[in-house]
């Protein structure tokens, strides 16, 4: 289990492969990655030149563990990995990966989307995009709290 | 007694600063009276702060917490509009 | 729209990087990959020392492409890439990899879940597993086939 | 007519080849009536393969088939376990 919170890029590849070194059990990986899209679908002519991103330390690491712990008791999982960038990001570059490893696939899956779910209602970060045209704060999508709400499962 | 309060993004940048520390009475045991006690007390953002109060999270001690939860001395309390990562 | 059949090791990092080059509209990508396991859980002293892959050369690909279209019908997609070894394996390597791009992280979950259950009963490819104890043909699995009816998708 | 038998996995095994040829009589159109040909003319392993019936797989020109799907001349015929990739 481990959290990166960090202004670097990373692989993928490499975080799998170190998640696995030792665990000849782990049958199946589920990742998921968020990237910096250029352009707002809703405003074509808006164009995005950087994404700031502003987190709360320490409140951060302790909101993704709960998170992670919640999965952990949830299902039977091998390994868990977020990994979440912070500072001045590019279009197109990630933003965030959450890796799941379990014995079968169906238990990596639900954990997967479960922890990015929840990571985006619970763990504080702020994006800020930078377009041409001005820089505000991205607002926060109806849609996420009920893709959570979906979950079923009481705030503690 | 003391108070450490943190501001971040739009909050923090509607402050002009990110950390305030402050001492203050025991009587004002919650978010909602402090903030209330700083508008009398400094006006400026805090008036704003508190009208926007539906769509501002508060925190303490990083978990997030209520306007009106109990508020003790050497409690740190955050600001912040709602969250938007990932 | 991508399919490999190959029996060299894969890079996920690269295979991304590869399906996301000139895409600035991709928003998230769900990989899912498939590892051969050391132990059978149910027989422990049972150790794997190499697993076979036998494929139909020519079928595998249609029924790929199949079902790779199947999801992009249900699913907005952006992009999909699959990858199938063949050959001799060795424990702890990677199986198969389903990688799915899209604007939107549901789209993807699903698509790259629909995906993985539907080649492990439509795609022509055996298993051998060769052990300390004996070299047999892997049976299927009920689970798989319920997994993939879950989908309720008539058969065409 | 002239049909191209493929045989995989444990089903190669079990023939000990992977690929046969054979020419027939348009009469024996259907995977199940051309097993029942060769059952009468080889014996071996296609007694076999017809007692397993229901666990084997049957494909013509690599889709999905019946053992009554039609057959016609230059098909591929392919008979397999059930498939356990992934």
């Amino acid at each position: 289990m481990a959290i990166f919170i960090q202004k670097e890029l990373f692989n993928i590849e490499k975080i799998i492969s170190n998640l696995r070194a030792d665990k000849s059990s782990i049958g199946a990986v589920v990742s998921f990655v968020g990237y910096v899209r250029e352009f707002d679908k809703k405003i074509a002519i808006k164009k995005l030149k950087q994404m700031d991103i502003e987190h709360y330390p320490g409140m951060t690491e302790k909101a993704l563990m709960k998170i992670e712990l919640r999965a952990k008791t949830r299902w039977n999982l091998e390994d868990v990995f977020i990994i979440h960038r912070i500072g001045k990001l590019l279009p197109s570059e990630p933003i965030v990966a959450v890796i799941v490893a379990s014995q079968h696939r169906k238990n990596a899956f639900q954990a997967c989307e479960f922890i990015i779910d929840y990571l985006k209602t619970d763990a504080p970060f702020w994006k800020k995009e930078i377009s041409n045209k001005d820089a505000i704060w991205v607002e926060n999508k109806i849609e996420d709290c009920q893709k959570k709400t979906s979950w079923n499962i009481e705030n503690d | 007694m003391k108070i450490n309060i943190l501001f971040f993004a739009g909050i923090r940048e509607m402050f002009g600063f990110k950390e305030k520390n402050i001492k203050i009475e025991e009587s004002i045991n919650s978010p909602e009276k402090l903030v209330k006690f700083l508008i009398e007390k400094e006006q400026g953002s805090w008036i704003k702060l508190l009208s926007s109060k539906d769509l501002i999270r508060v925190a303490i001690n990083q978990e997030i917490s209520e306007w009106s939860s109990p508020l003790k001395d050497g409690d740190e309390l955050a600001f912040f509009p709602p969250i938007t990562g990932g």
